[in-house]
C-alpha cells in the first residue's frame, strides 16, 4: 500500500482486523512484524503527525485546554501562545466554555473532540485518526467532516482515516481501502474519483450510494473471506 | 445532608478520642494505677502544661530534623526513582543498594555514622534520611512504571524529549504512589530522628524529644515521658494530617483516592 | 536468665526475681555465684537472675511489678524519693562507683582538669548520673559531649579520644585492641554514687522483709565467696552462658581490677561487710547532687534507702 | 536482540556489585584501614564462612521473626485498610491511632511491650509488626479509594454486596498498592525484628542477628560484626527480591508496572 | 418522559446534552438534581437492569469470558455455569476464541462487545445502553442491530438506547427521543409505528426515510435551540 503526500485514506474493516494496529505502525509506534513501512528521504516526514487514537487518551490531570496544547507545548512553543492557539481550537470542536474542565467532567463525546483538537492544534501534515467521530451526534458529526474536508482541501496534508461508516468514507476520501482480519491485511482498495467528490451535492448524488453499495460489497466480501 | 456528613466525619473522631481518653483516665483512676506505672492523660497534659519550656524546645529539634530529613528523602527518593525509570538495568543494578540502605538496622549502623560524621546534627539527619527514604522510593519507582501506555505512545508521537516525557507524563501519573509513599516517610522520619537520637544519645541543651524521653525514663519521671510521648505522637499525626491535606489539594481535581467520597 | 535449679524437696522455697543492671558480667558475680552454688538455696530462696541490656531501664520492670529487685545505683533510689515513689534501697554492693574515664596513654592527658573543654564520648545514662558531677567538680560542660554508643571504634581511631566506660570492661577492649588506656575512676575524685546496688519495693520491705534479709545475706555471700575467688567456676560458666561475649579471661581481669580498686571491699564494707550503707555517705552524696542541681533542696533523703538488711559484717572473718 | 536485553539485566548490576566490593577491598587495602574499623569484603566473607554455624542460627531466628511479623503485617494492614474503606468516618477516626502506632519509638515502648507481654518472642513479633504493618496499611487504603468508578457504578448496578464489591473490584485495583506497600514492609519487619531485639536484648541461644551484631561490636569482632550486617542485607535483598517477583507475577498479565518494559 | 414495560426507547441529542446522565438516573446511579424517577411499585423493577456504558468499563484483571460472566456471579450463580454461559454469550457478539484474552489485548470494537455480551448475559429485563455499537463496523452494527430486535420481539423487555446514528434509531426504537443541551431536556418525541416496523423491507422502505428525515429535522432543531 502506497501513501503519497495529500492522500486522504480511509481505512474500513471489521472490528479487530488490525485498523489501530496499522495506525499505530504507520506513526512508527509499533514495529510490523512482517514487511516494512518506508518513508520517504524528508527527514519531517515522519514529524508533524497528528494522531487521533479511538480512545480519547486524555491526562486526567490537565484541563481540556492543557490537554490540547501539549503538542505545542512539547514542540517548544510558549504557554501563553499555545493555550490561546488550544483554545481556538477547542471553539471549533464546539468546547468553547470548557477550557477549563478536566477530563472527567466531560462526556464522552466531549473528550474525544479535546482529542481530536489536539491532533489538529499542530496542523499536522500527516493525520492519523481512528474512528474520530463515532462518538459524535450526527450533526457534529457532519460538521466536521465537512470542516476536515475544508481543511484538508486548503492544506493538503495527507489523512488516514479509520471508520465505521462506509458513507463517513467515500464522502471523505479520495480512496477507500478495505482490511480483512486474520491475518490483517489489505484486500480491496477503491478509488473516489475527485471529479465526482467535489461536487457540492456529492452526498445526494447517485455517484455517491454507488459509491457506498461499492464499499459496502467489498466489505462484505472482506468479512466472509475471514 | 452533607453538612450532617462533613460534621460527622469531624465529629466522631472526635467523640471517639475522647472516649478513649476518658476510658484510659477512668481505668487508672478506678484501678488505682499509680502514676509511676501508668499516668492518666490528665495528669500527662498537668506535665505537659507545667514542663512545656523545656520540651517544646526539645520538640523544635525534633521537629527540625524530622523535616529537614523528610525534605531530603522526597527529594533524593524522586531523584533515585526518576534514575531508576530510566532503564531496567540501571533500577537493577542500584535498587539492592538501596534495599540494603533500608534493611540496615539504624540501631546497628548509627554508631558508624557517628564515627564518620563529626556533626552529630548532620549524623541524625543522616539516619532519619536512611530511615525514611525507602517508601517513597519505592513508590515513586512503581507510580513512574505505571504511567498509562496510550499516553506514552502519544508523548513519543509528539516527539517529546525524555525530560518533557518525565516531567509532563510520568511524575504526574506517578504522583498519588509517590505521596502515599510521601505519607508513609513522614512518619519514618520522625521515628528515624527519634531513634537515632535514642542510640546517639545526643543530650545537652540541643536534645531533642528523645533524649527527654530517655532522661525522664532513667530519672523515672514517668508522667514527664508520657508527655514527651504524647509529643511524638502528636508530631506524627500532624505531619500525617499535613502530608494527607497536600495530597488532597493536589489531586482532588482528577484522582479517584482524592474523591469526596460520595460514591462510597 | 539463670533458674535456680528446683528443689525436690516439699521444703517450699520463696522466689525471687532479680534484674541486673547490664548483661552478664563478672560484675554479677556474687548473685550468679550465689545461684550457681545454691547458697540462695540453703536459705530458702528460689532466685531467678534476668539480666538487662543497654537501652533497658530495669527500674520500670521494677516499677510494674515484674520483677522483685533490680541492680541500681543511688541516683535510681534518690529518683524514688523525688518521684514519691515507694521504693528504695537496701544495700550497696559497690562501695566505689567503676564508672571511668579513659584516654590514651602518653596524650598528655592526665588529670580530669586537663580534659575540660575536650570532647568526651558520654552514653545517655551517663548524662543524669556522673556528667552534672563532673560539671560541678571540674567546670566541664555540656557542649563537650559526644555520642557514646558503646562501642569503643571511634576511641580506637583518635589517640585524643576521652570516653567513659566501665572499670572492667573498656579498659580491657582497649588493650585487646592494641591500645594501652589510661583509666581515671571518677569515684576516686569524690563521686560517691553507690552502685550495684540492689533496689526493691517499700511493700517488699514491709511485707517480705524476712525473705528480703535471707537474699540479702545471701547475696552478700556470694559475693564475698566471689571476690576471694573461692570455686567459680559454676558461677562463671552461668555468666558465659548468659552472655557469650563473656570469657574467662575478661572475668579473671574483671575481678583483678575491682578488687585493685577496692570496688567492693573499701571503706565502710571493710567494717560492715559487703553491701554496706551508711547514712553519712547518703547524706554527702544527696548534698553534691543537690548543689549540682540534680535534686532539690530538703528532700528527705533518707526515704531513699534502708540500713536494716546490711552492715551486719556477713561474710567478714 | 531480547535475549541480550535479557542478559544486560543481570549481568551489569553483578559487574557493578563486583566492582564495589573490588573498590571497597582495595580502599581498604590501599589506606591499611585496620580490620577493626573497617574490614574489606574478603575478610568478611571469611568470617561468614567460618562463623556460619553461629550465624546461621541467628539469621533463622531473625527470619523467623520476620516473616512471622510480615505475615501478621500483611493480613492486619490489609484488614484495616478494608475497615477503613467501609467509610470516611470510620477512617478518619481510627487512622490518628494507626499513625500514633507508626510514630511512636519502638525503641521507646518496646522496655513497655516487654513488660505488658511475657513471652520475649511474642514481644518481639509484635514490635516488628508495629513497624511494619504501617505502610501497607497505608498505601492499601490509598489504593481502595482508586478504585474506578466507572467500575463501581456497574457492581452497584448488579446489586453487588458490599463483600462483592470489596473482594473482586476494590480489592483487586488496590493490588497494585497493597504490593507495593508489601514491598516496603518486607524490608520494614525485618528492620522491626532487628530493632526489637535491640531492644529487647535477648540473649542466649535462641538469639537473632541482632544480639550477634551488639555482641560482635562489645568484643570488637568488627569483621564478625560486618558478617552479620551482610546476614540482615542480604535477607532484606532475598525478601524484597521475592516480593518483586510476586508482585511481578500477579499484576503481569493486566498492570502496567508490571510490564517487560518493551516501551521504555 | 414515561418508560413502559416493553418499551424500546432510542435516545438522541448533541454531544454532551445528558444523555449518559440521564441513563445514570434511570438506573438509579446518581440522584436526580430536579424532578424525580419514579419506578412501578414492582420491587423487582430496578433489578435486572443491563447496561452497557459508553466506555468499555472492564475490569483489567479479568479475562473477557470473566468479565462477562461478572454479573451471573455477582448474582450467585456457581462459576462453572456462569463461564459456560459467558463463553455463549461472547460467541454471539462473535468473540468465541476470545475468552481467556486480557482486556488490553483486545481492539477497542472488541471490548465495546465484551462489554455488550455482560449486559446481554443475565437476560435483564431492562437494558440501558449508552452508544453500544458506536465503535463497530457497519456489518457487524446491522447484525447486532437485528440481533437485539429480535431478541427484544422475544422477550420484550424494556430497551433505553443512545445512539448518534438517526438511521440506527429509527430502525431499532418504537420512540425516538430527542433531547436538547443546556440544560439538558427532552425536546421532542417521535413513534415509529410497529405496523411499519414489522415489514422485513423496513429499512429501503419510503416510510423508513421519512422517518429518518423527520428525526434529522428534529435533530437539527433541538441543535438550534440550544
Ligand atoms: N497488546 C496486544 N496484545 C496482543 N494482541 C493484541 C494487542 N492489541 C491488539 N491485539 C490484537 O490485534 C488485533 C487487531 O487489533 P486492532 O486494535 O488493530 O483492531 P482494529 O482493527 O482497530 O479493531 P476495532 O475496529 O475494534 O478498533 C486484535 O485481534 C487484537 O486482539
Ligand atoms: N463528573 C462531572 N462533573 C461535572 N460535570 C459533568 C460530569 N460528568 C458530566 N458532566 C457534564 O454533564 C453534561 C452531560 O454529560 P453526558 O455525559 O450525560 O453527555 P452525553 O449526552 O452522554 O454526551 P455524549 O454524547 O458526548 O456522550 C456535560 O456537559 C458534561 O460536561
Ligand atoms: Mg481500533
Ligand atoms: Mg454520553
Amino acid at each position: 500500500m502506497e501513501l503519497a503526500r495529500g492522500d486522504f485514506l480511509a481505512l474500513l474493516g471489521p472490528s479487530g482486523c488490525g485498523k489501530s494496529t496499522l495506525l499505530r505502525m504507520i506513526a512508527g509506534l509499533i514495529p510490523p512484524s512482517a514487511g516494512e513501512i518506508s518513508f520517504p528521504a524528508d527527514p519531517a516526514a515522519r514529524k508533524g503527525i497528528g494522531f487521533v487514537f479511538q480512545e480519547p487518551t486524555l491526562m486526567p490531570w490537565a484541563t481540556a485546554a492543557r490537554n490540547v496544547a501539549l503538542p505545542l507545548e512539547l514542540a517548544g512553543m510558549n504557554r501563553r501562545e499555545a493555550h490561546a492557539r488550544a483554545v481556538e481550537m477547542l471553539a471549533r470542536v464546539e468546547l468553547a466554555g470548557f477550557e477549563d474542565a478536566y477530563p472527567r467532567a466531560l462526556s464522552g463525546g466531549m473528550k474525544m473532540r479535546v482529542s481530536i483538537a489536539r491532533a489538529l492544534v499542530t496542523r499536522p501534515r500527516l493525520l492519523l485518526m481512528d474512528e474520530p467521530f463515532a462518538a459524535l451526534d450526527e450533526i457534529t458529526r457532519f460538521r466536521l467532516n465537512n470542516d476536515l474536508l475544508n481543511l484538508w482541501r486548503d492544506e493538503r496534508f495527507t489523512v488516514v482515516f479509520v471508520t465505521h461508516s462506509i458513507f463517513e468514507s467515500v464522502f471523505l476520501a479520495e480512496r477507500v481501502v478495505v482490511m480483512a482480519p486474520r491475518p490483517g491485511r489489505v484486500v480491496r482498495e477503491l478509488r473516489v474519483p475527485a471529479e465526482d467528490r467535489d461536487t457540492p451535492e456529492f452526498r445526494t448524488s447517485a455517484s455517491y450510494a454507488a459509491h457506498c453499495r461499492e464499499v459496502s460489497h467489498a466489505l462484505a466480501a472482506a468479512m466472509e473471506a475471514a | 445532608m452533607i453538612s450532617r456528613a462533613q460534621a460527622l466525619r469531624w465529629f466522631a473522631p472526635a467523640v471517639l478520642g475522647f472516649l478513649a481518653l476518658a476510658a484510659w483516665e477512668w481505668a487508672v483512676w478506678a484501678q488505682g494505677i499509680p502514676s509511676y506505672i501508668l499516668p492518666g492523660p490528665v495528669q500527662i497534659a498537668q506535665t505537659l502544661a507545667r514542663d512545656w519550656d523545656s520540651l517544646s524546645v526539645s520538640l523544635l529539634v525534633t521537629v527540625q530534623i524530622t523535616f529537614a530529613a523528610l525534605a531530603v528523602a522526597a527529594s533524593l527518593g524522586l531523584l533515585l526513582a526518576i534514575l531508576f525509570a530510566q532503564s531496567r538495568v540501571i533500577e537493577m543494578s542500584l535498587f539492592p543498594y538501596a534495599v540494603v540502605l533500608q534493611v540496615t538496622p539504624i540501631v546497628a549502623i548509627a554508631p558508624l555514622i557517628i564515627i564518620w560524621v563529626d556533626d552529630v546534627r548532620a549524623a541524625l539527619l543522616i539516619c532519619a534520611w536512611i530511615v525514611a527514604f525507602f517508601p517513597i522510593l519505592s513508590n515513586t519507582t512503581v507510580g513512574l512504571q505505571s504511567t498509562d501506555r496510550n499516553l506514552l505512545d502519544l508523548f513519543r508521537l509528539y516527539g517529546a524529549s525524555r525530560w518533557q516525557v518525565l516531567w509532563r507524563l510520568k511524575l504526574p501519573s506517578a504522583m498519588p504512589y509517590f505521596l502515599a509513599g510521601l505519607r508513609i516517610s513522614g512518619g519514618l522520619a520522625l521515628i528515624g530522628a527519634i531513634v537515632a537520637e535514642f542510640v546517639a544519645g545526643t543530650g545537652g541543651t540541643a536534645s531533642g524529644l528523645a533524649y527527654r524521653i530517655l532522661e525522664s525514663g532513667y530519672q523515672l519521671q514517668i508522667p514527664r515521658m508520657f508527655a514527651a510521648l504524647v509529643l511524638v505522637s502528636g508530631t506524627g499525626i500532624a505531619i500525617f494530617m499535613a502530608l494527607s491535606l497536600l495530597s488532597h489539594l493536589l489531586l482532588r481535581r482528577w484522582h479517584e483516592s482524592a474523591d469526596t467520597g460520595e460514591h462510597r | 536468665a539463670v533458674p535456680g535449679a528446683r528443689v525436690g524437696v516439699a521444703q517450699s522455697l520463696d522466689r525471687v526475681i532479680f534484674h541486673t543492671d547490664w548483661r552478664a558480667q563478672a560484675e554479677h558475680g556474687g548473685f550468679y555465684k550465689a545461684v550457681a552454688d545454691g547458697i540462695y538455696r540453703r536459705h530458702g530462696i528460689e532466685c531467678e537472675i534476668r539480666m538487662g541490656g543497654p537501652q533497658q531501664n530495669p527500674a520500670q520492670l521494677l516499677l510494674a511489678g515484674r520483677v522483685d529487685a533490680i541492680m541500681g545505683n543511688g541516683f535510681q533510689a534518690l529518683n524514688f524519693v523525688r518521684e514519691n515513689i515507694p521504693f528504695l534501697c537496701v544495700g550497696a554492693v559497690f562501695q566505689k562507683d567503676p564508672q571511668i574515664l579513659m584516654t590514651h596513654e602518653g596524650n598528655g592527658i592526665t588529670r580530669f582538669e586537663e580534659m575540660r573543654g575536650r570532647p568526651v564520648l558520654i552514653g545517655a545514662a551517663g548524662r543524669v548520673t556522673f556528667w552534672p558531677f563532673l560539671k560541678a567538680r571540674f567546670g566541664f560542660t555540656d557542649d563537650q559531649i559526644r555520642p557514646y554508643t558503646f562501642n569503643i571504634q571511634p576511641f580506637l581511631a583518635d589517640r585524643m579520644a576521652i570516653q567513659q566506660g566501665f572499670l572492667s570492661s573498656e579498659p580491657f577492649s582497649a588493650i585487646q585492641a592494641g591500645i594501652r588506656p589510661r583509666v581515671f575512676l571518677i569515684a576516686d575524685a569524690g563521686y560517691e554514687n553507690y552502685n550495684n546496688t540492689v533496689l526493691v519495693s517499700r511493700r517488699m520491705v514491709d511485707t517480705r522483709g524476712e525473705v528480703l534479709q535471707r537474699f540479702m545475706t545471701a547475696s552478700i555471700e556470694g559475693w564475698a565467696g566471689y571476690m576471694a575467688g573461692r570455686d567459680n567456676a559454676a558461677a562463671d560458666a552461668a555468666i558465659i552462658r548468659d552472655n557469650p561475649e563473656m570469657n574467662a579471661e575478661r572475668i579473671a581481669y574483671a575481678i583483678r581490677v575491682m578488687n585493685e580498686m577496692g570496688i567492693v571491699m573499701s571503706g565502710d564494707a571493710e567494717r560492715l561487710g559487703i553491701g554496706a550503707m551508711t547514712d553519712a555517705r547518703w547524706e554527702s552524696f544527696y548534698n553534691s547532687c543537690r548543689d549540682a542541681g540534680l535534686y532539690p533542696a530538703g528532700m528527705d533523703f533518707k526515704r531513699a534507702y534502708d540500713l536494716r538488711f546490711v552492715n551486719q559484717r556477713v561474710g567478714l572473718t
